[in-house]
Order: C-alpha cells, then sequence, then structure tokens
C-alpha cells in the first residue's frame, strides 16, 4: 500500500521510461481521479438523500421509504435516480438555451473541483496544494454562479428572484466565512489541507486532541453556520423556499438537469463538512493510526479514511438534524445576522487569535480570548434579539 | 515544453474568446456570464506562472464578488430576457481604428526587445512571501488601498440607498 | 518554457478588446465589465513579469493584489452608480443620458 | 382607503408587464393559483419592489361552487351535506352554524344530551380544525416536523368523528333538532384518552414553535392589522381576538350551551403574525378544556327533538351567527314558509378576515407573505363557496 502521490510518482516514470510526454500519464491520472471523485460524489449523494430521509422521517415520527430494496428502503435514492435519467428533458420555450443547458453543469463542476484538496486520509489527497483551503472555498464560490446563471435562464420570476437572493447570501456569508478559516490557517502557518491536518495531530495534556476546533470554537461555529448558508440548508434555505418561491433557482429544471443540481447540492454539503472536519476537527487524526499488529500505511490508509468519514458525516448529520427542526430566516434577518452578528464575531475571534499567536502560547491567553469572543458574541446577540423587529 | 506551449494557447483562446463575447455580445447577461469564463481563464493563465495564489484570488474576488455584483445589477436594471437591438454606439468604427492601432502598437512593443527574457525555472511558494511584502515593504500602499475600500465602500452604500 | 511575448500579446488582445468594449458599449454595465477586462489584462502581464523577470521580488505580483482590490473598489462604486442612474433616467444606455449635453 | 394606481391592473398580468416596462425593482409577481402556500387556489397579485411588497390584491373565486344558489334549491335538511364543503377542516362547526340558524327559525329546543355532543364535536373540530393551521403554518414558515405532529394529533381526532359518525372529514352529522345517533360505546373514554394525550403534545409543539427564537423572529412584528383596522374590516374569530380586542361569540353572543363552561378568551393585544399564532395556540388548550367538561357533563337521555318531516320555517328572516374554528360563521335565511330558503346567505369568516390581506402585507417583504397569510387561517372552500 502507497500513498496516493507515490503512486502517481510510479506510473509517471513509468511513462517516462517508454518515451511518452508526461502529459499522457497527466490525462490518464485525470480522469481515473475524476471518475472515482464523480463516482463517489454519486453514490455518497445517493446515501445521504436517502439518509436524510430517514432522519427526517424519525424526527417526524414516520418511517421514510421503506420498500425498495427491501431493508429499510436503501434503494429509493436508486430508483429515484434512475426515475429522474429517464425523464423527458424540458428546455422551457423562453429560456436561454444555452445558458439553461450551461447552469447545472457549472455548479456541479464547482461542486466537483472542490474534492481535489479533499484530504481523505495520510498521503491520500488528489493534489495537495499550497494554497489548499483558499482554493476550496474560491471554487466552492462558483457554486453561486451556477445558480444566477439557471435563475436568469429560466427565464421565471420565481426563479429569478431566489437567483437574487442566492447571489446576495452568498455573498454575504462568504466573507465571515474566509475570516473563520483563518484562525485555524494563522495557528497552523499554512493553507495546505495536509499541513493542516498534520498541525492537528497529538494531544494537549495527554487526553484532549490539539484540534483546532478548541482553541477556535467560535471560529467553528462561525463557519458551521455560513455553511449552512453557502449550502443553502435550513435555516438558510431562503433561495429555494418551496413555501415562498416555490423552489427558487431551479423551479423549471427538471430531469437530469435537477439530478445534476441536487447531486450538486449534497457533494457540496460533504465539501462543507470535509472543509470543517479538516480545520477544525483534526481531518483524519484519531486513534489507531498506528496499530501495531497493520502495516504503517495500511492502518494510515484505513483509520485516517474512518476517521475521516466519521466526522464529515456527524456534522452532515447535525446539518440534517438542524434541517428538520429550525424554520427559516426571513431575508433581511438572514442578511442582519451575516453582517452584524458573524462578521464581528470573526473579526474578533481573528484579533483574539493574532494577539494570542504574537504574544505567546500561554493557554491561559487562549482560554482569556475565547472569554472575550464570546462576551462580544453574547452581547451582540442580546442586542439583535432584543431589537424590535423592522415593522412596515 | 510544447505541452505547456499547448495549454497556454488553448487557455489564450478560450480567454480570447469570452473576453470577444463580454465586449461584442448582444445579450449583456451571457456577456456577463463569458466574462466570468474569461476571470476563470486567466486564473488558469496565472497558474501557468506559478502565481497560484493570486490565481484563487482571482477566482474568489472576481468571480465569486464582482461578477456576481455585475450579475446582480444587470438583473436589477435589465428586463428579464430583454434583447436590446443596438448594443453598440455610433463611435463603433472609429473605436475600431484606435483599436487596432492600439493592440498592433502593444504587440510590436511586446514582441521587440523583452522576448528574450526568461525567469528561474519554477517559483517557490509565493502566499508566504506576498503576505510579507505587504506587511512590510508595501505596509504603506497596503493601508492606503484599505483606505480606498472603506472609502468605496462608504460611496457605495450612499450612491445605492434609496433616499 | 513559455516565452513571456506570448503573455504580452495576449495581454496586448484582452486589453485592447476591452477598451474597444469601454468606448463602443452602450450599457453601463457593459462599459464596468469591459474596465474589468482591460484591468485583468494588466494583471496578467504584472503577473508574467513577475514570473519573467530576474531576481524577481515579486513586485509585478503585490501590485496585482493592489489592482484587484482596487478593481473590487471600483466595481463597488460603478454599480452603485449604475442603480442611481437607472433610479434617475429608468436606463442604463450611457448615450441616452445626455442632460448635461447641449 | 386611498390606494393609488395609476392604470387598473387587468386580469392578465403579462399585459401589465409589457406596459410598465418590468424591471426587477418594481414587478408584478403572481402568487398562485398554483402555490404551494396558498393554501388551495387563491391568487395573490403582488406588485413588488425588490422584495418589499408595495401592493397586493388578492383574487378569489376559483372554487366558487354556487353554494349559496344551490342551497336556495333544496329544502333545509338538504342544505346541510353542502355546508359540509364550506370550510372542509372544519365540517362540524360548519353542520352547528347551519342547523342552529334553521332551530332558531323555528324556535326549535333540542335535548340537553344532543346540545353537549354539538359543543363536544364543535371543540373537537376546532382542535383540529387549528392543527392543520398549525401544520401548514409551519410548513409555510420551513418547519416541516410540526406539520408532522400536527397531523399525527388530528388523526386522533378524526379517528373519534369516524367512531361517531363514520365519515373523516364531510360529517353531515347535525340535524335539525338534534343528533342523527348517539356516541358509540366507550367513546367517552376514547376521547378522554385523547385530551390527556393532545395536553401532553402542547408542550412538544411551544418546544419546536414557540420557544424557537428564528421562529418568533420570523412572526413578530409582520402583518399588523391596527385595531380599528380590524373592526373596519369586520374581521372575527383569532384574528380580531390578536388583535386585544375580546370577541368571541361563545362569550359575547352565547349560544347552544357554551355558558355552561368556564373557559378563557385567549387575548393578545400585539396585532400581529406572532399574537394569531398565540391566540390560537392557547385556544387549543381551551377547546381541551372545554371538551372536558363536557364530557363530564354529558347527560343522558333523547338526542333528536320530534321534528315534522316536512321542515317549514314560518316566514320571516334571520341572522345566526356562531364562533367557527376561523371566526364569527353567520347563516342568513329567509323563509317564504316553503320547504326551502327563499334566499341563504353565508357569512364566511375566512373570507372577510382574507379581505384585510393587503393592508396587513403593505410593507411586508415576500417571505413575510406566507406567514401572513398563514396566520389569517383561510379555507378557499368557504372564501370562493
Amino acid at each position: 500500500m502507497m500513498t496516493f502521490a507515490s503512486l502517481v510518482e510510479r506510473l509517471y516514470a513509468v511513462t517516462a521510461a517508454w518515451g511518452l510526454p508526461w502529459i499522457v500519464p497527466t490525462l490518464v491520472v485525470m480522469t481515473i481521479v475524476a471518475a472515482v471523485i464523480i463516482g463517489y460524489i454519486a453514490v455518497a449523494a445517493m446515501f445521504m438523500i436517502w439518509w436524510e430521509r430517514k432522519i427526517s422521517a424519525h424526527i417526524q415520527v414516520r418511517f421514510g421509504p421503506m420498500r425498495v430494496g427491501g431493508w429499510h428502503g436503501w434503494a429509493q435514492s436508486i430508483a429515484d435516480g434512475i426515475k429522474l435519467l429517464l425523464k423527458e428533458d424540458v428546455i422551457p420555450a423562453g429560456a436561454d438555451k444555452v445558458v439553461f443547458v450551461l447552469a447545472p453543469m457549472v455548479v456541479f463542476a464547482a461542486a466537483v473541483a472542490a474534492y481535489v484538496t479533499i484530504p481523505w486520509a495520510p498521503g491520500l489527497i488528489v493534489r495537495d496544494l499550497n494554497i489548499g483551503i483558499l482554493y476550496m472555498v474560491a471554487i466552492s464560490s462558483l457554486v453561486v454562479v451556477g445558480i444566477i446563471m439557471a435563475g436568469w435562464s429560466s427565464n421565471n420570476k420565481y426563479s429569478t428572484l431566489g437567483a437574487m437572493r442566492s447571489a446576495a447570501q452568498a455573498v454575504s456569508y462568504e466573507v465571515p466565512l474566509v475570516l473563520s478559516l483563518l484562525g485555524p490557517v494563522m495557528i497552523a502557518g499554512t493553507m495546505s489541507m495536509e499541513k493542516l491536518v498534520e498541525a492537528q495531530g497529538g494531544y494537549w495534556f495527554g487526553l484532549l486532541p490539539k484540534w483546532f476546533v478548541f482553541p477556535q470554537i467560535v471560529a467553528f461555529l462561525v463557519y458551521f453556520t455560513c455553511s449552512l448558508a453557502e449550502c443553502n440548508r435550513l435555516p438558510f434555505d431562503i433561495p429555494e423556499a418551496e413555501s415562498e418561491l416555490v423552489a427558487g433557482f431551479h423551479v423549471e429544471y427538471s430531469g437530469m438537469r435537477f439530478a445534476i443540481f441536487f447531486l450538486a447540492e449534497y457533494a457540496n454539503m460533504f465539501v462543507v463538512a470535509a472543509i470543517a472536519t479538516t480545520m477544525f476537527l483534526g481531518g483524519w487524526q484519531g486513534p489507531w493510526l498506528a496499530l501495531p499488529g497493520l502495516p504503517r500505511e495500511v492502518a494510515h490508509g484505513l483509520f485516517g479514511l474512518f476517521w475521516f468519514l466519521v466526522k464529515c458525516y456527524v456534522l452532515i448529520f447535525v446539518m440534517m438534524w438542524l434541517r428538520w427542526t429550525l424554520a427559516r430566516m426571513r431575508v433581511d434577518q438572514l442578511m442582519g445576522f451575516a453582517w452584524k452578528v458573524l462578521l464581528p464575531i470573526a473579526f474578533a475571534n481573528l484579533i483574539v487569535t493574532g494577539l494570542v499567536l504574537v504574544l505567546g502560547r500561554q493557554a491561559l491567553l487562549y482560554v482569556l480570548g475565547i472569554a472575550i469572543v464570546l462576551l462580544v458574541a453574547i452581547v451582540l446577540a442580546a442586542r439583535t434579539a432584543g431589537r424590535p423587529v423592522r415593522v412596515g | 515544453m510544447p505541452v505547456k506551449l499547448g495549454i497556454f494557447y488553448f487557455l489564450a483562446a478560450f480567454t480570447v474568446w469570452a473576453a470577444a463575447v463580454v465586449v461584442l455580445g448582444k445579450n449583456i447577461v451571457r456577456a456577463a456570464v463569458a466574462l466570468i469564463f474569461s476571470f476563470c481563464g486567466m486564473a488558469a493563465l496565472y497558474v501557468l506562472l506559478d502565481a497560484e495564489f493570486l490565481a484563487a484570488v482571482q477566482v474568489l474576488i472576481y468571480v465569486g464578488g464582482i461578477t456576481i455584483l455585475l450579475l446582480f445589477a444587470i438583473m436589477l436594471t435589465s428586463r428579464i430576457s430583454a434583447k436590446t437591438a443596438r448594443v453598440i454606439n455610433d463611435q463603433a468604427f472609429l473605436s475600431g481604428i484606435a483599436v487596432v492601432g492600439l493592440v498592433v502598437g502593444l504587440i510590436y512593443v511586446s514582441t521587440s526587445g523583452i522576448a528574450a527574457i526568461s525567469g528561474p525555472p519554477r517559483l517557490p511558494e509565493t502566499a508566504p512571501f506576498l503576505g510579507r511584502a505587504l506587511l512590510t515593504t508595501y505596509a504603506l500602499p497596503f493601508e492606503v488601498v484599505s483606505v480606498l475600500l472603506l472609502a468605496a465602500m462608504v460611496g457605495a452604500i450612499i450612491l445605492a440607498r434609496k433616499e | 518554457m513559455i516565452p513571456l511575448s506570448h503573455f504580452l500579446i495576449l495581454g496586448a488582445i484582452i486589453f485592447s478588446l476591452g477598451v474597444f468594449g469601454a468606448l463602443t458599449r452602450r450599457n453601463a454595465i457593459a462599459i464596468l465589465m469591459s474596465i474589468e477586462l482591460m484591468l485583468n489584462a494588466v494583471n496578467l502581464n504584472f503577473i508574467a513579469f513577475a514570473r519573467y523577470l530576474p531576481r524577481t521580488l515579486l513586485q509585478g505580483q503585490v501590485f496585482a493584489i493592489f489592482v484587484i482590490t482596487v478593481a473590487a473598489a471600483e466595481a463597488a462604486v460603478g454599480l452603485a452608480i449604475v442603480l442611481g442612474l437607472y433610479r434617475n433616467f429608468k436606463t442604463v444606455n450611457v448615450d441616452e443620458i445626455n442632460l448635461m449635453k447641449w | 382607503m386611498e390606494r393609488e394606481r395609476e392604470k387598473p391592473i387587468p386580469i392578465g398580468t403579462t399585459a401589465v408587464m409589457e406596459r410598465t416596462g418590468e424591471t426587477m425593482e418594481e414587478m408584478y409577481v403572481n402568487m398562485g393559483p398554483q402555490h404551494p402556500s396558498t393554501h388551495g387556489v387563491l391568487r395573490l397579485l403582488l406588485k413588488l419592489d425588490g422584495e418589499y411588497i408595495v401592493d397586493c390584491i388578492p383574487f378569489i373565486g376559483y372554487l366558487h361552487r354556487c353554494h349559496e344558489k344551490i342551497g336556495e334549491n333544496r329544502n333545509y335538511t338538504q342544505v346541510i351535506p353542502y355546508t359540509d364543503r364550506l370550510d372542509y377542516l372544519a365540517s362540524m362547526s360548519m353542520n352547528f352554524g347551519y342547523v342552529l340558524t334553521v332551530e332558531r327559525m323555528l324556535g326549535q329546543k333540542i335535548p340537553e344530551r344532543a346540545e353537549y355532543m354539538r359543543v363536544i364535536l364543535a371543540e373537537l373540530q376546532r382542535i383540529a380544525s387549528h392543527l392543520i393551521w398549525l401544520g401548514t403554518f409551519g410548513l409555510d414558515l420551513g418547519n416541516f416536523t410540526i406539520f408532522m405532529y400536527c397531523f399525527r394529533e388530528r388523526e386522533m381526532v378524526l379517528d373519534l368523528f369516524e367512531a361517531v359518525s363514520g365519515q373523516r372529514l364531510n360529517y353531515s352529522f347535525y340535524r335539525i333538532g338534534g343528533m342523527p345517533m348517539d356516541l358509540p360505546d366507550a367513546w367517552v373514554s376514547d376521547c378522554k384518552a385523547f385530551l390527556d394525550w393532545f395536553e401532553q403534545r402542547l408542550p412538544e409543539y411551544d418546544a419546536i414553535m414557540t420557544d424557537n427564537v428564528l421562529f418568533q423572529k420570523r412572526v413578530q412584528g409582520i402583518g399588523v392589522s391596527d385595531p380599528q383596522v380590524a373592526v373596519d374590516y369586520a374581521l372575527s374569530g383569532p384574528m380580531i381576538r390578536a388583535c386585544g380586542i375580546k370577541w368571541d361569540l361563545r362569550r359575547s353572543d352565547p349560544y347552544s350551551v357554551y355558558d355552561r363552561f368556564e373557559f378563557e378568551i385567549p387575548v393578545f393585544d400585539t396585532c400581529d403574525v406572532w399574537a394569531r399564532y398565540m391566540v390560537r395556540r392557547r385556544e387549543m388548550a381551551e377547546s381541551a378544556k372545554i371538551v372536558r367538561q363536557a364530557l363530564a357533563g354529558l347527560p343522558a337521555g333523547e338526542i333528536m327533538a320530534k321534528m315534522p318531516k316536512n321542515i317549514k320555517p314560518p316566514v320571516g328572516q334571520i341572522y345566526c351567527r356562531t364562533e367557527s374554528p376561523r371566526g364569527e360563521l353567520g347563516f342568513y335565511m329567509i323563509s317564504d314558509g316553503s320547504v326551502k330558503p327563499y334566499r341563504y346567505k353565508v357569512r364566511s369568516p375566512a373570507y372577510v378576515n382574507l379581505s384585510a390581506i393587503s393592508e396587513m402585507l403593505k410593507g411586508c417583504l415576500v417571505a413575510d407573505i406566507v406567514a401572513v397569510l398563514g396566520s389569517v387561517d383561510i379555507v378557499l372552500g368557504e372564501i370562493d363557496r
């Protein structure tokens, strides 16, 4: 068992020995990796959809899908996927056809591209860019472009409204999101996903894992809130609010194109969970990474992947849980929340982190910093909570 | 390496095509979409120039920020699926001549004299260097730009709000 | 190695396209987009020079960052102006906004 | 009400859009008749300024069924099943109002047991109706889970109704002069068991809705109708009680045996969606209280008065009002002494309540429409009739 990078190196060496230019193995690797990632996205999204349906069902005292496939309706998503694939492809007469067709591709491409820098396990990463986290954030922001394209090209007022809401929301929430991610980056002193995970190895006092979530709890909460908004999940799902905008930007989409939007949504959920895991929850760090009985690489690969996926899916479960418990926010509240609450908190966290890093790494200072940030957060939250809601 | 050159030609053609759609396209929203593609092509070219950090910044700010703002403004100001008959004003002919002159001059300048320069085989990681430079050598411009951003923000808010 | 002149020529072409758009487009937002194109072409040149000049201190990249910042500021103010224009004139076609002409 | 419109808005809105040169800054949006949160086939024509509502005009009549005209061509008993279809979420209350009207015309007294049964069923119906309202209101605001919770409890009420009448939605169970069938065996204990269960569920609703800060912020301060506006528009039911006016026909103009029971009339004075929510939320508990008292005091005896085969009320007219879950349900009837009403008119509460929607919506956001509309608690069956 080898790391992914060394496998690629060997392939390069072999093809170079055959006298082929380096573009050939690159293309081969790119194709294989893309196929694996897209395959994973499809399977994982189907699983997540089924999972979400089961979770929502159990939250709502019902069973959810029970028939297809026998055991708890596990094949329901596959059946739905086949149905969507076989449906007639409808492009509305008034739509801008080129943009309409392009929009789901942009959304899906952006979602897939973000998988490039996800560190699955030690050494198992497609490409460990030295600007890894920045790349992920930048690529994720492309999703909004696709959403706006979809909303506008459908030539439907509801979808245009949904697209505009989505644009406003994404632009607003991107700011605190990036700021909250800066805290771990400052502590680790790198933007590479691999090195960020490595920086979180070890334990404090021998039992508390050195995850960034503990010193950066505020940043984690800000990031998680913003990531809900980035994925258009409840309580921030106003771009696609069924009861207000029917379904928002994808109201005119059906069949395969709709399926791609749906897939991209779940792929994105996984991406934000993966970012949170990598930046705050120690990525693939966990016990048994150096299990004596197994070869080092096998233990690393298996348990690294296991811990990474467990953390990701726990976060995804929390996202689903929130969705089925909370009510939707209103547009103005949403914007106010981003600019008036999250942004100051993220800034305060950044300042405190910087101060602590410069003045010394005493644990006391960390605690003090967190206390200050929490205080600011509480004061701000109390102020916005006590403020009378806009009338008329 | 010829492969790299091929990638460059492909990206260059893509970027120029997208830019041409931005400038000459009839439909303003399609022009904005083409602008996004041209920015992405540009970012890819930055990667070819070993400027990964700037490529990411390009995507984050231009694609994720500026073009979204542009699309927002387009949707606020033009009809859904509006098709204006004329998108080019009366100065097209004169501007065309001037621009052809400009491009010829620029290409002449670009190809004569400085073509022989070739840099180091590969730049090291640029992000830490840029960060240090911005806060030491370029601290003053950095502060000036931040003041400019603040001014722009205040100005934009005042201009855009309704009474 | 791609010759530096290739990047410069590409920059020149895109810059000229931007100039053409800024001079001829009627829609104010399209003009803004053309200006963004021009700034991008300039950035490309900066970054190309930062890559190719010997003993580089990455001044080109630093400057490109400033250009991007200024572009963001310009877009924000420009779009605010366009919205203001639209509110007052009910159009964003700059050749129809000729109140100050005689 | 002075509302300035330069041009009258024709039914086909596309014409308006073409004329006014629509942009996103000011545009017309048709909400409904096919829209998931207009609760049926209501159509709202909205004039939006960005996300803000400048004007809102409800268009109704997509479900018009000539209810009143049909009523004038049937004899008095035959109208009862039609009243079921008025407010199909509160058929018992509709039956109740109608039979009470005819009985008042006749001057007919009905047996005690029948009166108690009527009150029990009407109050259970109020609970069921408010449950549907609560569920769909949560759905409108994006809380899907409360919907399932409410329907779970509503199913139990429907089971009780099915045991009594054999029907689950349109019961046609009240008769002029009493009730057609007595309560089945063990029904009283079943009903008590339901009430025990239901009263324990109310804190669950509070946990997921009332105490949820996101929900509170969504509903507080929007859709405000001043008490004066409420009175001017003749709002009734929870709508007017949310404006701080203690107006409940069960107390203000008591009918049947309501004056024998102890119950509160919940009143809120913030006049917004939140107040309407709280009023209905508390009314469910009060209704449960009434049902408990009625079950405890349920007398034995006859359930049907001696009635003539052909019901021919004396010549005259009557307006009789009852408190349906949505407000004042009035039936106006003119009798010419024959077996059919000469004139039959329904004053349906949701119809009147809905008329104030454009007052309430002005200046709200698009997202508030669903909240405000949900708080009116409309049923298109009785609005369009």
